[in-house]
């Protein structure tokens, strides 16, 4: 659909698509600092996320908007892998669930002192993801002043107001999902698909995505429409079909 | 909801709701403020932005035309009204940072009549629920809160000074509860209407500072 | 071409659009901080710009890459504004050419004292425009350590690397240009047209689109394909057919 | 152009460019590293970036054949190669400060054996034209400086301190000039290779700290 006006050869011969989640993640050693899109059930990869936990890397450090398993049906999340024994730590907007009826797997192991977790605001979180990979290393921001946040930290008044200094967050490994991807790691996301994985990938060496639409020839995409360019992007997976493949679901909701 | 007294849920999202101005962006947090969008505000505009990047987002999807790419901040699978645009987190946060949320609704613990309010920490947890609740709070140009008045066990909401801890301080505009329609004075709570089936000394009774009243205190206005 | 999922009525009734370059800048008050759009001749708000040398507002703070003024033809840019006595400051990545046998019309007035210049590296000013429109009011970059534009400034080592203290750049108004827009405001660039404009557009309280292609109707633009939200622009005017309205020209190369 | 011994301006910029690895990401300044895109590097694959927020930019426009919104950092029309990429000013500096450059090679007026160099500002000149450059020379993962070895009036490029004000400090890999080759080694300067027609004493003369010769010295490569 989308119109091409490029020309030439490929940037390159060297397509990055991998046969296998797998295989893509693979090399991914104890001790990494793993980065995860997603926000509720669109744009967080699944079948990634599963690879992992068969992977079994250990000591591993997770970041994220939240660990997952408040909501039903429970498709692989950041919590999984604190289940399975890999995490150290987490750094994530959420240790418990919104609702204070509601539980996350997650709480019991923070709570125990068994996994270690920072709490981050969710915007602070975005940006300093986004500070990673724009070689920002560290910015000022409004959110968290006067909260137990911002305890002990250092602050600076600026015009007037105060504001709190907050450090990027790089990451070794960034897991996305996104719908379109061509064989050079541009990538599309569809709706509130895009979430958190845009910046993720900006701000980790090693960059993998699962891709849901069959993954194309560069040239394909429209350069103007690529909302993640391919020198970000390291590794490229098709998601199957289900049940091979994990796709988002609908939620169960518990009132009607 | 332990508290049958006043109004409704959807009532006092109603009230929240009535303030919205014409070509505004709102931000609606999970829980009852996600109501208001519910409400009839005549031919008002309102620009409604999600945690996650959406900008514009319209009613909740029928059943079976859900796109389960799309959810506002809740993880309602959403629609999108024409005009409509998509951004990631980071610019996403960067709308509500930059100051163009005319108005966050979030729901509360507690809130302080110095404009602090409480909503991601339980007393004696550790760690918490945040979100995208602390941006929020910092930037947007006018906070409103929606919250029983008072506890399940019957202790006020409205306090003095908040005992949990706090997501911003000074920030709350508007409270709109059960019992009535206030404003953070500093010293105490502005009560501007009032919950029909209360009186004044119901709401005095179950409120943890001052209340200062107008010598005409209207009951709670829920239609435009 | 796109295609759009959107329902229901459009989110505001009130168009942005505006008939005219001149009314569009009207309301321009003396002494405000106007950020310019363009990077060589792409994005270029040229029709803008000859409606504010009509308009006459003075005392004005520029914003933009640069002057311009160094290439033929010559189409309406900064430096004209500067030459039309409008201007009290610029602040810029360039006061004088590239090439140093290059003259820019500007050069003349800075090195006189006639205006001021505040001149910044291009990526410092793209992030202190971002960090603006992101409410960020301060962060650190490598960028110029070390250099005549650091001195007597604050400086922070993080990680054994020294940075540099840049604040936000905010505007009140930007001008810039666009491929596509819909009545709400939501804009399309292309190609290199996009450059400064999203950032400029974040940064401003009111931002002016100049646009290329007929305007369509809220809906009519893909929600994910938008470069710069309609929340961000308050005004649209369509540029007209040549010779009424300024369109990008080839350069004349001076050496063949 | 002035002294024309040595290399031409083409092959100090093929010099340069065969240092490129398969799959760098190159930025190319304006000048003599343009020429860079000409050289024949073979099946390596070098994705282009240009400040403007243009990744992946391929040959220059046929006459006829431009699209006029669509230019690299030195105003000319270029072409997009398939895979490219297109993004904002922001976006565009955070790919460079973030360290995705692999190569960024930029004329200027001197460079120094510490691996300074000074490209924006003349002598005694007001203000100056800093464009990218100082983003780039901070945040590439590699500083190529192409220059003439010496000015119009015979002063050596290559000095041990400059004295024109730097655009970065100790970050220049690798010059090339036209009479060879040469890294920065804190005290001088190692020639690498030498151009042809050109002998040691002409290179060590016209060159403002010592040179570091190797025990067999290379004629300059331009041939992959």
């Amino acid at each position: 659909m989308v119109q091409s006006t490029t020309r030439g050869e490929e940037m390159t011969q060297k397509s990055k698509l991998v046969a296998s989640f797998a295989e893509a993640v693979r090399d991914i050693p104890d001790g990494s600092v793993i980065g995860f899109g997603g926000f509720a059930m669109p744009g967080v990869p699944f079948n990634l996320i599963k690879a992992l936990l068969e992977h079994g890397a250990k000591q591993l450090t997770l970041v994220g908007n939240t660990t997952g398993g408040a909501q039903q049906p429970r498709n692989p999340d950041m919590g999984m892998l604190v289940e399975n024994g890999q995490v150290k730590k987490v750094i994530c907007a959420f240790t418990a669930a919104t609702r204070p009826t509601d539980v996350l797997p997650f709480t019991k192991y923070y709570e125990s002192g068994e996994v270690d977790a920072e709490l981050v605001p969710q915007g602070t979180l975005a940006e300093r993801l986004r500070a990673a990979g724009a070689g920002i290393p560290a910015f000022y921001t409004p959110t968290a002043v006067g909260t137990e946040l911002a305890a002990g930290r250092e602050t600076r008044v600026i015009n007037g107001r105060e504001y709190l200094l907050e450090y990027a967050l790089p990451l070794d490994y960034a897991f996305v999902r996104a719908t379109r991807a061509d064989t050079f790691g541009n990538l599309l996301f569809h709706r509130s698909q895009r979430n958190f994985n845009p910046v993720m990938a900006t701000a980790a060496r090693v960059t993998i995505a699962e891709i849901d639409e069959p993954i194309v020839a560069a040239g394909e995409i429209d350069p103007d429409m690529v909302h993640t360019p391919g020198i970000f992007v390291h590794r490229v997976v098709q998601v199957p079909p289900p049940p091979e493949g994990i796709w988002p679901s609908r939620r169960q909701e518990r009132r009607r | 909801m332990s508290d049958t007294k006043g109004l409704t849920r959807q009532q006092m999202a109603d009230r929240a709701a009535l303030e919205f101005q014409d070509g505004w962006i709102v931000n609606l947090g999970v829980g009852i403020p996600t109501l208001c969008s519910n409400t009839d505000i005549g031919d008002r505009d309102i620009i409604y932005h999600s945690e996650n990047g959406v900008i514009g987002y319209g009613a909740i999807a029928p059943e079976g035309e859900e796109d389960l790419n799309l959810v506002n901040a809740g993880g309602q699978n959403v629609t999108l009204r024409p005009g409509a645009a998509v951004v990631h987190h980071a610019d996403s946060f960067g709308v509500i940072r930059g100051g163009h949320i005319d108005a966050t609704v979030m729901g509360a613990y507690q809130v302080s009549c110095g404009g602090d309010f409480a909503n991601w920490k339980l007393k004696g947890q550790k760690g918490g629920g945040i979100g995208g609740a602390m941006d929020l709070a910092a930037c947007a140009k006018r906070v409103f809160i929606i919250l029983e008045h008072v506890t399940r066990d019957g202790s006020p909401r409205l306090v003095r000074a908040c005992d949990l801890p706090v997501t911003a301080r000074g920030v709350v505009t508007l409270i709109s509860t059960n019992y009535g329609l206030f404003e953070p004075t500093g010293d105490g709570f502005r009560i501007r209407e009032i919950a029909p089936g209360l009186t004044l000394e119901d709401v005095r009774a179950a409120t943890g500072a001052p209340l200062v009243v107008p010598d005409n205190l209207p009951m709670v206005r829920l239609a435009r």
